[in-house]
């Protein structure tokens, strides 16, 4: 029903004038040049208070939401999002602080950031953390930058490598490109483990390091991991931990105990931070003591009870600032906030009962007549199913079953990823949903499959209850649309 | 089990379904030897009161100062319903707009905010947003190098009068690829960066030029003569702004003959608190020829099955997702909730309610600087015009003066001597909107002890 | 999709573990006699705290609001609800003051209750304030239980009735007995006034007072306002103004001016808190000279800077408390607040554009045939539709149109009321909505009037698109099922 | 013009369909002298952002003490969930639910609502919520009149354990019926009503007894003697009780043989802040056989059109807008956000979560006193057991002692004597489980110094 855009709804002269100060004389503004000046009254909607309000709310509500709806979102981690955690971190003196206030005036929030640091080195086991990254994928850049300064560091110029697993997260080949280097990707056995063999024969003086997850995007846990970082350290290259599946084992493996040299972590994933349709998130990167160097600044500090910022004085070998500021201190705390109320016994429950769903909706999904990917697998916190039989036998691909699980009012899986599993879903249920919910998905997909025997075109038209049905995306790409023009 | 649903017999059922005797068999697969202890530097958890309490104390530590820097990020008056509507569950914890046909409050929230951005800055395009201005600027740079197709340079000339910490921030994230950000020096009079100042850089190979308008200083450059040098030059212009002063300033699409090529900047003062430093987000817009090379999430318009327009994310091919190591970016999201936050803001004020709020700034800080240079051995460093921000010089080394006044409970500015060591007796100073006259007395009346 | 009662969700200990202060031993509880403790738990719902918030998230969205959808509801005055005045109300200054706090820890809040005190005599010409009723029905209460203390007072002790006329709200007349006193009803013309010479003969010494509105419930201004003042008066009773519909003359006429010697008001109305769904609202009182001594307590005083209770020791001839603290004190800081931004132009305004608004929307239901029930009279801020025809030739009754209006994502306006117009819409747009939300409306009522033409049937079906379809409330009355019972 | 959105083009077109020059033609069958001035009392129109400067300056004003006054008010913890769902616009902005279909949320809501009080008052059926507390005592006395068949009186026994302020309201509203409330002592000693000292009402004809428990002195009354005192004298039982006590004591359903008849009390402890007194919400149960003596909104379950189990008003042939004067209340509201807030809290708790706030706030109380006590002067007065809340005499005049702690931050209690002339020298005090014991020990320092 409401569906017109905010500039349709515009009219000259009207503006919520509540929000707006009174008018000022043209003299205020004389002493600005009239050729720096704007001729035209940029155009924003002129719209009233409650236009904005009633568009916005009625728009909020053509989402899907973790507060609405299950999101079994392999590699996302969509769980729930303490409300707790929003009120805190939206605290007035949170809020109201200038990113430059002097340390003087700045202690309570340092010290929330600088205890963060620690739970973070504890629960990874790596000897340094810095927060500043804003999220997942600077993160990874961070992690590949200090690889990077490190050889450097030692003049070890001929590492030119990054080795990836072919299973891996997109951003991980990005990243590496953006740090300069090459990637080589190394296989994954038909188990969902590295080719270890592989592995070898891709090491060598040009590797400047291996980025890999453990649990991997196949969901499973690689069990090798002892003789792959042996592989890797022996030919001079650093290991890199991709956080996005620490949930898997939080409390239960350590990457640094795994001989992971930096890893990054997803707040936003782990630490119960929320997605907000796509950002902001937080990727601090934890270190082993070799690279602690060259961290990205700036970093809370302690001297005695004061807190302060360590920076480029202090850390003369960083990477940097990787932002104006400190990063995305408002997730920073909101995963504070649950960092505390988790605790140390809470920290070992998440990979314990994410685990325990996954491997349960593995086990039920599997009954009814899905297809694991790894069947002889532990999953980890996520498993892969792959429809390539019902692709071929039936015509639907992965994708249908996904539209047509909107219609059940579930949040599709992540779908064809890992790349290497054809027509995939990559669940990930979480700790913090209910066996029932996990049993409502397998309903909808015992209906769904027998859907898809029976008329296989439904699913191909679907969905059928959303604001919209299905979406062309090549007319999207091809004709781009991509900000409204009023004689559209 | 804080946030963990599970009963005793929910357990039990599901270990039974996967033939599990206990969770702990379910890490059977995990070496023995890489069981992680206890955890033990980890404190007990503790309840949703306990933690707000906790929190809360902090909170009010930092609480209660005057404020009157600005250098980047901005105290301007929030209405209460940009953030009552962006927590609403349904932005605050829905996902990335994968499933586009189970995300169209979020899409067409980007969209127009796309549309937004574009139109302020006067571009053909803009993307969903990456992390901040900063960030943002390195983008922008990768991304001239990628779009002018006449130079092969890995330079990019980058004034003083830019944002220190964009210049830092850029070149710990491009030095990896082997960028170099050329320094171009400011007129020291004027506080802008001259014209004649590019001249011994003309007939060199540079990928693009920035501009920062306002510039650090809060000084307005002469943008027009700087982006029609740098075309004359086959330099592209990269525009950094702040989006407040394009409700007043011209809009970089159309500096010069030609118009910036790209635009970043901060998009915090458009409704995103100060926060302590985030999240705030960047905006970033291009000229239409332009759209393929930037990197970010994009929102397109299309039809469904039925012809029903909806939104998607499209041009997902420069991605990392699809392409992988040969993305035009790692960046993998957008600052969702902050950009949702300015979209909302920009509509409750409007083109006129922008302005108004534009020219409070000014005017406050206008102010403030005569009650400030009217104390002795206080004055205005440099000549040139400005927006909402401006120098001073004291008669005391700033550092000192700024933590006298912080004894005060008044953050008197920014301490440019931590950038710039010829002005380390200088301060930047900002008063926005949310500044009362009886503020800027405050101010005044603190300076005027502190320096006597 | 979501319609299971929490209590369907619950579970034998589950819990929302965070919100739980730890256990405490037995012993806490020991001097507390087994006999006076509970047997059993109370079956309160036993959820994770996601199941909360997605459960209640969910139901709200099964709501029509002001947020979302245009309600042009007669006699209630649904106009925006400043957001601001909800964040303003939620500072943690106002939510944390014990309403016993003493005056040394009150004086902000006091100030905003004292000014709001003035406000509201400025605004509706009357001489005192109290801000203690809790809603309009309890104003209604305060309102008439004075003008009761006031005849007692003077030991006039014959007066055992209040006249109503025939259209006013039902809260008048339950009011009324309320206050021990009998009801006698006055007529109403044809053209929407009061029938004078009824009312002459209606008036004596046994007269304690008349109840009414100007304008009335017939959305029209009592013209003779003056005659009637003067009637009442000399018979010995007193004026009661009903606030509910002050919206309409808001800064244009003042009840003290018409003579009336007491008013409440609606602030959930003309003040813009929120409706929430049913409450809580707010309904201060106003009097004359005459009444102030009677006011219900507390009220607040200033004392040179000092803001103070006044309290039965101040006003000894008081009504008294008519509740336990001092009201909805979180309703009054709303109100407050846009009292504050409205300020005295923008109160004058109020009544303008509602009036603007009303007559607009009439004129064009007119246009497109609707049947106004006072065709020659200006609307005040409401009107009334009469679809008598619509009933007696197609069989459609004013709540078929009202059901279909759902289906149009138009809120129903209010129907039969006033009781004296058959098959009638109370119709009051508010001057904050947009002309485009009023041509909106018509144009969904040009489509229901082609549908009531064409296809009957559709009507009486109405609603399709909520929920649920239309409720069977006999059913509902004669099979009471208040509360879930888990065998049910 | 804040909040009206018609730009001078609406205006034109609007008159112009009416057929009026002016807004001003359209009040033009008010008498002209009737007209009103212009309201030069009021100050002009603030910006939001003004607006909340001002409040926000004053909230501060009066924030930061620590408080140990209850006294049928309590500090607890609220999830932000509670207020976080509560405001959503979906509940904060909808009206009434007399559409039913357009207000399943609502209506849903406060179905389970009344199943939440039922189920923790032990009683058969709730109505949605009335104003507060004490109101709602006043609407349970009256309807007690109409429910009692076996009594004529207008007369109800009203214990001096019964909070004064809602013998106090109830007294204001029911006295125009010309109902009389008569005052039962209390036991000086344990701080209880004695079912002696009921024995002299014996035989005469009252409509009801009035039991609250705890009572406001916190005190535990034997609710079982007194119940089946009130049933064998053909008095109905009128009960009014703290939610957060039910957690741990016998449900008013329960009480004697027979249990309570009626049962009232303040909502606030579910979930409702302080907030300087209000909104709060009363709550309302009773058993089978008085549901359609019941004042207030009823929301039934039903079925609509196609059989699906939808929500509704129902009953409302009791209520004033169909029954006018002969309807069993004027009231036409509940306190719906309030109510929902509290429905949204209950679940958070739950059944242990509940008892365990119970038992800190208890538990903090009794250490409160412990601490207390041991000041040179400070005693316990009342024998009997209680909960969460105690009296203590002082050695000098409670008002005196509680101006002295509040100077030192600390508000320290109830002052008995306003109401209690006998126990000038007693204060009620409270620590709830948002107590610390940094906090008990404040106030017991304070008031060391106060007293030495």
């Amino acid at each position: 029903l409401n569906h017109q855009l905010i500039y349709e709804l515009s009219r000259p002269g009207r503006r919520a004038s509540a929000q707006s100060p009174k008018a000022l004389p043209a003299e205020a503004l004389a002493d600005i040049p009239a050729a720096l000046r704007r001729q035209q009254k940029p155009g924003l909607p002129e719209v009233s208070e409650l236009q904005v309000v009633r568009h916005y709310t009625n728009l909020s509500t053509r989402n899907f939401a973790i507060d609405k709806q299950f999101y079994p979102l392999g590699s996302c981690t969509m769980k729930y999002n303490p409300r707790g955690a929003n009120r805190a971190a939206m605290l007035p003196g949170f809020l109201g602080r200038h990113p430059l206030a002097p340390e003087s005036h700045s202690q309570g929030f340092l010290a929330c950031m600088f205890e963060l640091q620690e739970f973070l080195k504890e629960v990874t086991g790596m000897k340094g953390v810095s927060l500043t990254p804003m999220a997942g994928a600077q993160g990874e850049f961070a992690g590949v930058a200090m690889i990077r300064a490190y050889h450097e560091a030692r003049n070890d110029d001929a590492r030119t490598e990054i080795l990836i697993p072919e299973a891996a997260h997109g951003t991980n080949p990005a990243t590496a490109v953006m740090c300069g280097y090459k990637v080589r990707e190394v296989p994954v056995n038909k188990d969902g483990d590295v080719d270890l063999e592989a592995l070898k024969a891709a090491c060598g003086p040009q590797t400047a390091g291996l980025m890999m997850t453990n649990p991997s995007t196949c969901g499973v846990f690689e069990r090798q991991i002892d003789a792959i970082a042996k592989t890797v350290h022996e030919a001079g290259g650093l290991l890199y931990y991709d956080g996005a599946n620490l949930n898997a084992i939080l409390g239960k493996v350590r990457p640094g105990d795994m001989g992971f040299d930096v890893i990054h972590m997803n707040l936003h994933k782990t630490f119960a931070t929320p997605h907000g349709g796509g950002g902001p998130g937080a990727g601090p990167v934890g270190v082993s003591e070799r690279l602690t160097p060259f961290l990205p600044t700036p970093i809370v500090g302690k001297d005695g009870n004061t807190y302060r910022w360590l920076d480029q004085n202090d850390l003369p070998q960083s990477i940097g600032h990787l932002s104006a500021f400190m990063g995305n201190a408002g997730v920073l705390l909101r995963a504070y906030f649950y960092a505390r109320v988790l605790g140390r016994e809470g920290m070992i429950r998440v990979g314990e009962y994410s685990t325990l769903a996954a491997n349960y909706l593995l086990k039920r999904l599997e009954a009814i007549g899905c297809t694991p990917a790894y069947p002889k697998r532990r999953a980890s916190h996520e498993f892969i199913l792959t429809f390539a039989k019902e692709a071929k036998e039936l015509g639907v691909s992965a994708m249908d079953i996904a539209k047509r699980l909107l219609d059940y009012n579930q949040h599709a899986p992540t779908t064809y990823f890992p790349l290497l599993v054809p027509e995939c879903f990559l669940i990930e249920p979480t700790e913090t949903e209910t066996k029932e919910a996990l049993d409502e998905f397998v309903d909808a997909m015992v209906k769904i499959l027998a859907e898809a025997k029976e008329n296989p075109d439904l699913l191909k038209g679907a969905p059928y209850t959303q604001p919209v049905r299905r979406l062309d995306d090549v007319k999207a790409a091809r004709e781009l649309d991509l900000i409204w023009k009023d004689t559209a | 089990m804080p946030y963990i649903p599970h009963t005793e017999d929910d357990v039990q059922a599901m270990l039974a379904a996967i033939g599990a005797n206990s969770i702990e068999d379910l890490f059977d697969e995990i070496p023995a030897h890489l069981k992680a202890g206890k955890l033990e530097a980890l404190p007990d958890g503790l309840s949703e009161m306990e933690a707000t309490a906790l929190m809360a104390a902090r909170a009010r530590q930092d609480a209660g100062a005057l404020c009157f820097i600005g250098a980047g990020a901005y105290e301007h008056h929030i209405p209460a319903a940009v953030w009552e509507i962006a927590t609403r569950g349904e932005y605050y914890t829905a996902y990335t707009p994968y499933q586009a046909e189970a995300s169209q409050g979020t899409l067409q929230t980007i969209y127009e905010y796309q549309t937004l951005m574009a139109r302020l800055t006067g571009m053909d395009a803009s993307n969903a947003s990456v992390y901040d201005g900063a960030s943002g600027l390195s983008e922008a740079v990768l991304m001239a190098l990628r779009a002018n197709r006449k130079s092969k340079s890995s330079r990019v000339l980058v004034p003083q009068t830019v944002h220190p910490r964009y210049r830092q921030a850029t070149d710990a994230i491009c030095s990896n690829q082997n960028v170099e950000l050329v320094s171009v020096p400011f007129d020291s009079a004027a506080g802008l960066t001259a014209v004649e100042a590019l001249a011994p850089f003309a007939g060199e190979d540079f990928a693009a030029l920035v501009i920062q308008q306002p510039n650090f200083f809060g000084a307005l450059e002469d943008v027009h003569a700087l982006t029609d040098w740098a075309h004359a030059n086959n330099l592209l212009v990269i525009a950094v702004t702040n989006p407040t002063s394009l409700a007043l300033l011209a809009p970089p699409g159309e500096w010069g003959t030609q118009g910036a090529d790209i635009v970043v900047g901060e998009g915090q003062p458009l409704g995103v608190p100060l926060s302590s430093g985030g999240p705030y987000f960047g905006f970033m817009c291009c000229k239409q020829q332009h759209i393929r090379q930037m990197p970010g999430r994009i929102i397109g318009r299309t039809v469904d099955l039925e012809g029903k327009p909806g939104f998607t994310l499209t041009l997902q091919a420069r991605e990392q997702h699809i392409r992988r190591s040969k993305a035009t970016s790692n960046i993998c999201t957008n600052q969702g909730l902050a950009m949702t936050a300015a979209t909302i803001y920009a509509s409750l004020l409007g083109p006129d309610g922008l302005e108004a709020v534009a020219a409070h700034c000014h005017a406050n800080t206008r102010a403030l600087v005569s009650k400030l240079t009217a104390v002795n051995g206080v004055s205005e460093v440099f000549s040139a015009p400005v927006f909402h921000e401006a120098v001073l010089r004291l008669p005391r080394k700033a550092a000192d003066v700024l933590a006298a006044l912080a004894q005060r409970n008044i953050l008197g500015g920014y301490d440019l001597g931590q950038d710039y060591p010829e002005l380390a007796d200088c301060v930047l100073i900002c008063a926005t909107e949310t500044r009362v006259e009886a503020d800027l007395d405050a101010y005044a009346a603190a300076l005027k002890e502190v320096l006597a």
